[in-house]
């Protein structure tokens, strides 16, 4: 196998080989390889092109901070764009591809926007393609937008399963390396609750990627024996391969697991879950992140970060060149230096910008002081490097170290400001700190090994005594402290060639210099012009650089210039991981009616009304189209009888001695008085005189009401009333008790229903006398099965309502079914329910939209001006009752052959369509088979003086605009006798 | 005419999964007893004469082999007795008239998930913190899961009771479910 | 400068070396006719209008921190009027007229893209209501069309239409919405109130106002003492805070909403797609980004920052109506502080104190009306008479009981 | 956010729903002389500080209580969480 880069070493299993394919080549790699390192092994050094020239791009890091080597990864459906190469762990049978390319990856054509960088620098799209106008849409912005952008999704219906999950703690430890695990150990012998996350796959952060040595044993031998430590403890739990990626209020954190990325097959198991962690206080140990230096051409394939060419030679056994240069303002890059000759890696310079004496000697490896490098060469793979003191060097490989960026990510979530550290060249937190939350090690800018490991000892000391532990009497595990020495130095200034800040957007130091010309010197001017840090990276390694050259052109210092913060998430989050379970059939619970199976086999046609399945209409043999089903539905009901399940109602039992009263005050009409076995309706106003709700409330004893409420709203006006019982009338004796699913309740309909409901109900006499319109009373049915029954009527014909217990619900449809079968009794849905009402001029939530008064549907009677209700101040503020405000009418169309449509507009004969000229709409519409004709339910403006008024229902969407007479609403039946007789 | 027949909302579901046992609970009779203004007291000693238990508190459910007490409300108690052919009637015949009574056998489904994995599986779907140490036997608490209003009452070391709306049964059931079968 | 092609052109060849600032950076003068407070969106665009289409002279914005900062640099970018009340949608309309001929008028590129937004129907009542609502629209002079399912399904065919719960019925589509990009529509605001003589003072807080005899004369800012004939407050987000000054109690409450974009992906939207049976909208920026929102987090904050519950929410109306964006990360998630009103309906008017004026109000809806309210208060600021378009953004709408609820929830800001 | 329930204690916001200031306990008498000018100030105008700020929360998937949350709106910290119930009997409300 090709892997000619492969060294000795490293934390790659040997014994596990892999194959996987890049750009449909075949290549090989070990288990413990991430892509990128496997890419690196087997010589891949282009793996991408940048955002906007499409420059030929590298790998540029060994982690999450990537901005160049994104890849597709996998294929069809599971494709997955813009995936860091550097975090994607190998696994048998990976494929990825390059992306943001036209034409192969070596030969992009996009790469001509290369050659027009002059003119296409930061905010040019501001000042050009505005002529002509129309063009925008047509042609630039389609061509900007293809040219744009980077990965590619599949466009297909993602096939992985998602989760989601909450985790408690006392102890939230982000990052397992030497800091991370210091405190997990302090706090774990202490007995706290301690949960340990890193977004590696491995525990060890940096002690992975470098050579150090702890307590007597190499630094990875340290971190099995920490793994293996904490492993043992039931109080701490590891999670590797989380991402804690926000901290919001209250000590709340947000983690991605991500469960089976590494495998081939998710499985039947969720791919990745979201986790809701809980925490009393959370450490941040996130380590640090390197950063570059700007010099021209310092964005080659080749040109990498120096501590990832450490870690790719330590971790994963791959020697990132042949010959390897390094550029450096710190010392840590002559560790690096010094590590990798140690590995055997040709090191062939070492470049320095400081004026000091060479920290070390690296055998076999020119050492330039005071020197830089100001160019580069090698459009594919870089080949070349030129030094400031005029020399040309061979290099494939050039790590640079501008110095480290301790990690603040999850400091700034809420207001931290990171304030600026000349000591370590560094942002550390700063500001308003989450509640709860401390941070130790690089990120809090204690940078060498020594020092990252006491501070996330005592750091976690101290956060679990402040939850009343008593920390164990252990040591911080001891290990020396590296040099850490660096000079501000940040741009190589004095050559004409771009040189690279942010390397995903393309931003230069050009534009930066630009953007400061231009005015746009705040912080966050500078993001937005240039959209520095605004890639999928965020800057992790280009924001400080970027500052720190604005600030050069400013003349100010970087604090002066400002400073960087970050919002959530710490990386990226795959949408479908917040979505989690919610998607389909599960997107919201799914409510059922007792009578739903029965319905089933009856051939319903179910609707959704608010998370519940209602029956539509009943498909019947002969029925050709849903309204045959709906037409017969309601024929039947209105000569014979019909039933229907109306338990989705939203029902309330009220109870208490003040119960009257607290009615009274809820409802705008009187309910003081309501005679014990009497239903009555009522009407509900919010606080602002609006309508909200209607529906009938039934006495049953001294202390005992029941409230019907829409199927919509029963969860708001159980909230509401809450409100009243608990915050307005605080010492009424009176309770709610939501009784909706308590009750199967059917409606039996039509003028044989007294006969039906005469066969269930046991020893009650329900003639018009002994249970009359509005009457209601306990019962039982069937030989003993405790019920209810109301009369009351939403069809207008005589209706009863009875409700048994849930669980009888099924038996007894089957027996109101059988009782009414010598009527023919037809079951209806909520299609026939609604013709009915239309025609008898009933409301519902077409009507009731919330901006409706009573005054509208000129119930204006019913607000009560004697007693102080709820709404019913308000509901009389002028403009509310004024006369030319909308009226409820019925609508009937003029020429019968014409259909009537919702959301028309009621305009007068010989006007236009204008909002000057608007007069009202239509809410409601039905085919009546009674008037066979369409029918509607409207507001229009003055409507109580226009009944029998000829004017238009225009629908412009739907282009109709018919000729229909305006009427009283309650067109069925107007006088009320069918439903008392 | 015969009397109506029952069903339940799950028609007695119970299944093993992995090392855990779910199943549906369904020889309960529920019932809300809202406490009347300043009645408190009363309705005590009514439960420990009719009932022989003690008052629950906010979190704490009281319980002995066949009945259990909630405090689901500032003013409100549930019961879990064992099913009789009319809930009200029989809480009457023990408690009287010191608290408005109300059957709530029907309105809710009845779980109850248990095994050695059941604290796991429960971490995918409800956001409290069930270790034992913090959610002790017979605690409870209302809480929601999966958007569905809930009850979850730690019976043993490894058993909770799951209710949620009877309506919504059947997709609370496979909210459980599917946390199950993720960690098993 | 004048911006085009040629110019940029004749940077490029001579090392972009004589671009000039945007905006000049004056100091603040002792007096001025007019003072802007607030220069965001709806402040640097009412400077525009008052100084060129007005004629106003002598006139400053004068800006906390820096321009653009609030939320016209925080938002989802959408410009549409598809409103249905009278109250609003002429007004919306304007705006979107205005947004038509934006660039030529400031001679700046804001990217107004008029891809269309699409609203989503899954049951029939919702349709009616879209019906209903595109009516309106057209009465208004706006264009709407009622699309069915089949249209839907050639425009957008990556969106799930026989989804198990909420199959998509039919869709409400103005073809002339769309978005832009926000943060170029304060700068080019604020070049052309510039290029018009208008002083824009960037780091100058106002910190209260100078009222004599029930006349507002001026105000007290960080930067000293300044005398103003009208003062202009244009602060929404801040607008309680910044009214308490005057001792006003406003209608109004803070509240965050959050907004979320994702890592760059090729085309993959066409224009703004809103879903019907949850909270969502969606959309794709130039660079690539799925930029989307949802509902606000229902508490009052002041702080810029949300929760979880609503990036959770709304990633799962995504993945309901267009699962096939499931592989795509979340890339940032803000949040802008909103003047959520009584009946989320903006305000622009007269205060009860002479010569102090009021815009705010506006909801999560402010970046869509950002011309039309600065052409509406700078009419309101120049003749003290409203526009003819803006009649009903009283603040005493209340009392009169002329409430502009498009959501029809009531006084409950946390619900608008 | 975690709001600390009197009687229950930490729970996560996401069981409760937000209603606003806690003002609106304190509902004018309907049957009034100037009740018009009063419900209008009572239901429209908000003090809406930055800062300190008294608030109705609703326990609703949970023990159906109304909360008095005093939080701070800039920081979101939570200085004290009260039963609405005896915040309103504390005001003089009763029936």
């Amino acid at each position: 196998m090709s892997n000619d880069f492969r060294i000795d070493g490293g934390m790659v299993d040997r014994n596990q080989p892999l194959t996987f394919k890049f750009n449909n080549k075949t290549l090989h790699g070990f288990h413990g390889d991430t892509l990128a390192s496997a890419l690196l092994a087997n010589g891949e050094r282009l793996v991408g092109r940048s955002f906007k020239y499409h420059r030929p791009r590298g790998i540029f890091s060994a982690g999450s901070e990537e901005p160049n080597a994104l890849v597709q990864l996998r294929s069809g459906a599971y494709q997955e764009p813009n995936t860091r190469a550097t975090t994607a762990e190998l696994f048998d049978g990976l494929t990825a591809t390059s992306q943001n390319h036209r034409g192969p990856l070596g030969f992009d054509v996009m790469s001509v926007t290369d050659l027009l960088s002059p003119f296409i620098g930061a905010g040019f799209y501001y000042k050009t393609f505005m002529w002509p106008a129309a063009f925008w849409e047509k042609i630039y912005e389609p061509v900007i937008r293809a040219s744009a952008g980077l990965g590619a999704l599949s466009m297909q219906e993602d096939p992985d399963k998602y989760d989601k999950g909450f985790l408690h703690c006392d102890l939230l430890i982000t990052g397992a390396g030497p800091s991370g695990l210091a405190a997990a150990l302090a706090a774990g012998r202490a007995g706290a609750r301690v949960i340990l996350a890193d977004e590696d796959f491995e525990l060890g952060g940096r002690l992975n990627a470098e050579s150090h040595e702890i307590a007597g044993m190499s630094g990875r031998d340290w971190v099995t024996q920490t793994r293996i430590e904490l492993s043992s403890m039931d109080n701490v739990r590891i999670l590797p391969r989380t991402t804690v990626w926000g901290a919001f209020d209250h000590g709340i954190y947000g983690a991605l697991e991500r469960k089976t990325d590494h495998l081939p097959h998710a499985g039947d198991k969720p791919r990745q879950v979201l986790w809701r962690i809980y925490t009393k206080r959370a450490m941040i140990c996130g380590g640090a992140t390197e950063r570059s230096i700007a010099f021209a051409n310092n964005d080659r394939p080749g040109i990498m970060l120096a501590g990832s060419i450490r870690a790719y030679a330590n971790r994963w056994a791959v020697a990132t060149g042949k010959q390897v240069a390094i550029f450096t303002n710190n010392d840590s890059g002559w560790q690096t230096a010094a590590e990798l000759a140690a590995l055997g890696v040709n090191i062939t310079a070492i470049i320095d910008p400081r004026d000091i004496p060479a920290p070390m000697h690296i055998s076999g490896a020119s050492i330039a002081m005071g020197t830089s490098v100001c160019n580069t060469a090698g459009r594919k793979q870089l080949h070349r490097i030129t030094l400031t003191n005029g020399q040309t060097l061979n290099a494939d490989c050039l790590g640079v170290s501008g110095g480290w960026s301790p990690n603040v990510h999850l400091t700034c979530h809420q207001r931290g400001r990171p304030v600026w550290n000349d000591n370590i060249a560094g942002f550390v937190p700063g500001g308003d700190l989450p509640v709860g939350q401390t941070i130790a090690g690089a990120s809090n800018g204690d940078m060498t090994l020594s020092a990252a490991l006491k501070s996330g000892h005592k750091s976690a000391n101290a956060a679990i005594k402040s939850l009343g532990f008593t920390p164990s009497r252990a040591q911080a595990p001891r290990a020396a402290d590296e040099p850490f020495a660096i000079k501000q130095f940040w741009h190589v200034t004095g050559h004409k060639a771009r040189a690279w800040v942010d390397l995903q957007n393309d931003v230069t130091t050009k534009d930066i210099k630009q953007s400061q010309a231009e005015g746009f010197r705040a912080v966050e001017h500078l993001k937005r012009y240039t959209t520095l840090g605004m890639a999928t990276d965020q800057g992790k390694t280009s924001n400080i650089l970027g500052l720190a050259v604005m600030a050069e052109a400013t003349g100010k210092t970087i604090p002066e210039t400002g400073t960087t913060i970050f919002r959530p998430p710490y990386s990226p989050v795959a949408i479908g991981a917040f979505g989690g379970r919610e998607r389909g059939q599960h997107f919201h619970p799914t409510r059922l009616t007792p009578s739903h199976k029965w319905a089933t086999e009856q051939g319903a046609e179910f609707v959704e009304v608010g998370n519940w399945l209602r029956a539509q209409w009943f498909h019947r043999a002969g029925d050709k189209s849903w309204r045959d089903s709906v037409d017969r539905e309601v024929i039947k009901t209105r000569k014979s009888v019909g039933v229907c399940d109306v338990s989705t109602l939203g029902k309330i039992d009220i109870k208490g001695a003040d119960a009257a009263a607290f009615l009274n005050k809820i409802y705008s009409n009187p309910f003081a008085k309501v005679p014990v076995g009497r239903v009555r309706y009522g009407l509900m106003l919010r606080e602002d005189g609006i309508c909200y709700d209607d529906g009938t409330t039934a006495r049953m004893s001294e202390n005992h009401f029941v409230m019907t409420t829409t199927t919509a709203n029963a969860v708001l006006v159980y909230r509401n009333m809450e409100f009243a019982r608990q915050c307005l009338f605080p010492d009424m004796d009176v309770h709610l008790i939501s009784t909706t699913d308590q009750w199967a309740q059917f409606a039996v309909a039509g003028p044989k229903s007294r006969d039906v409901i005469a066969k269930l109900a046991d020893d009650i006499d329900v003639s018009n006398d002994g249970f009359p319109f509005m009457a209601c009373a306990d019962v039982t049915v069937c030989g003993g099965t405790p019920a209810r029954l109301f009369r009351i009527s939403f069809s207008g014909e005589i209706a009863y309502e009875l409700a048994v217990p849930a669980r009888f619900g099924d038996a007894l449809i089957r027996e109101i079914m059988a009782a009414g079968a010598e009527h023919d009794i037809t079951p209806y849905g909520v299609e026939a329910l609604n013709v009915m009402r239309i025609e008898k001029g009933h409301v519902t939530g077409a009507e009731l939209d919330g901006r409706i008064t009573a005054f509208n549907i000129n119930m204006d009677g019913m607000v009560n001006k004697k007693k102080d209700s709820i709404g019913s101040t308000l509901s009389q503020r002028e403009l509310m009752i004024a006369d030319d405000q909308v009226r409820l009418v019925g609508i009937k169309i003029v020429d019968k052959s014409d259909t009537l449509t919702a959301g028309a507009h009621l305009i007068a004969p010989d006007t236009a369509p204008t909002t000057q000229n608007d007069l009202g709409w239509i809410s409601s519409v039905c085919y009546s088979p009674h008037f066979d004709q369409h029918i509607g339910l409207g507001f229009l403006k003055a409507g109580n003086a226009k009944h029998g008024d000829i004017i238009r229902a225009w629908d412009g969407v739907r282009g109709t605009d018919v000729d229909v007479e305006i009427t009283s609403p309650h067109m069925y039946d107007p006088e009320g006798g069918l439903q008392r007789g | 005419m015969a009397n109506l027949t029952q069903t339940s909302s799950l028609n007695g579901y119970d299944q093993p999964i992995g090392d855990m046992r779910l199943r549906e609970i369904t020889d309960l009779d529920l019932t809300s007893l809202a406490i009347p203004h300043k009645g408190a007291t009363k309705l005590k000693t009514a439960i420990k004469n009719g009932l022989s238990l003690s008052m629950p508190t906010p979190m704490k459910s009281t319980a002995d082999a066949k009945s259990r007490l909630l405090m689901t409300q500032p003013d409100q108690i549930f019961a879990m007795t064992p099913r009789s052919k009319h809930a009200e009637s029989t809480i009457r015949k023990a408690i009287g008239d010191t608290a408005y009574i109300t059957d709530q056998t029907d309105a809710w489904v009845v779980l109850e998930l248990s095994g050695p994995s059941s604290r796991t599986a429960l971490e995918r779907i409800c956001q409290l913190d069930l270790h034992p140490d913090v959610f002790k036997k017979n605690q409870m608490a209302r809480t929601t899961m999966e958007h569905m209003g809930s009850m979850i009452i730690r019976t043993d070391n490894d058993t909770f009771i799951l209710m949620s709306a009877s309506s919504s049964a059947a997709s609370f059931l496979h909210a459980v479910e599917i946390s199950v079968q993720h960690v098993s | 400068m004048r911006y085009s092609a040629l110019s940029i052109l004749k940077q490029g060849l001579t090392g972009n070396k004589s671009w000039k600032p945007v905006w000049r950076e004056p100091e603040p003068k002792k007096s001025y006719d007019y003072i802007i407070v607030g220069g965001g969106g709806h402040g640097l665009a009412t400077a525009h209008y008052l100084a060129k289409v007005f004629k106003g002279k002598n006139i400053a914005v004068l800006e906390r921190g820096w321009i653009g900062s609030g939320n016209i640099g925080r938002n989802t970018t959408i410009v549409r009027s598809n409103y249905l009340l009278d109250g609003n949608q002429p007004f919306y309309e304007m705006s979107v007229k205005l947004w038509e001929g934006l660039e030529q008028d400031l001679n700046y590129n804001a990217m107004m893209s008029q891809r269309g937004i699409l609203n989503l129907a899954h049951s029939d009542g919702q349709r009616d209501d879209y019906a209903r609502r595109g009516n309106a629209m057209l009465m208004s002079g706006a264009d709407a069309e009622l699309l069915d399912r089949d249209a839907i399904q050639k425009m957008c065919p990556f969106l799930k239409f026989d989804d198990e719960r909420f199959p998509i019925k039919a869709g409400l589509l103005q073809r002339r919405a769309g978005t832009a990009r926000h943060d170029a529509v304060a700068w080019g605001f604020a070049r052309s109130a510039d290029q018009h003589g208008v002083d824009i003072i960037q780091n100058c807080e106002v910190t209260g106002f100078q009222i004599k005899n029930g006349k507002c004369i001026g105000v007290e800012t960080s930067r000293g003492p300044i005398k103003a004939n009208k003062t202009a407050v244009c602060v929404a987000g801040s607008s309680s805070r910044v009214m308490a000054h005057a001792g006003m109690r406003l209608p109004i409450e803070s509240h965050v909403l959050q907004a979320f974009v994702s890592e760059g992906l090729k085309p993959t939207i066409p224009g703004v797609v809103t879903y019907g049976a949850g909270h969502l909208y969606i959309s794709q920026s130039d660079k690539g980004g799925l930029v989307f929102g949802g509902d606000i987090d229902g508490y009052n904050t002041y702080a810029q920052r949300g929760g979880m519950p609503v990036v959770e929410d709304v990633c799962a109306g995504a993945m309901s109506i267009m699962p096939m964006v499931g592989r795509a990360r979340v890339l940032r998630m803000w949040g802008g502080v909103m003047d959520m009103s009584m009946d989320g309906s903006p305000f622009i008017d007269k205060t009860h104190i002479d010569g102090l004026y009021f815009n705010g109000g506006w909801c999560y809806g402010g970046f869509k009306a950002t011309p039309a309210s600065g052409y509406c208060y700078a009419h309101l600021l120049a003749t003290d008479t409203p526009h003819e378009h803006a009649t009903d953004f009283r603040l005493d709408r209340f009392m009169r009981g002329n409430i502009i609820d498009e959501k029809g929830v009531g006084a409950q800001p946390n619900l608008h | 956010m975690i709001i600390n329930h009197p009687l229950l204690g930490p729970r996560d916001a996401n069981e409760f729903i937000h209603l606003g200031d806690a003002s609106l306990i304190n509902r004018p008498d309907g049957m009034a002389d100037d009740a018009a000018e009063k419900f209008h100030d009572y239901l429209y105008l908000r003090d809406n500080p930055a800062g300190e700020y008294r608030e109705l929360w609703y326990h609703d998937a949970g023990d159906r209580s109304w909360l008095v949350v005093t939080r701070n709106t800039l920081t979101h910290e939570i200085s004290s969480v009260e039963m609405a119930r005896d915040v309103a009997r504390k005001q003089g409300r009763s029936k």
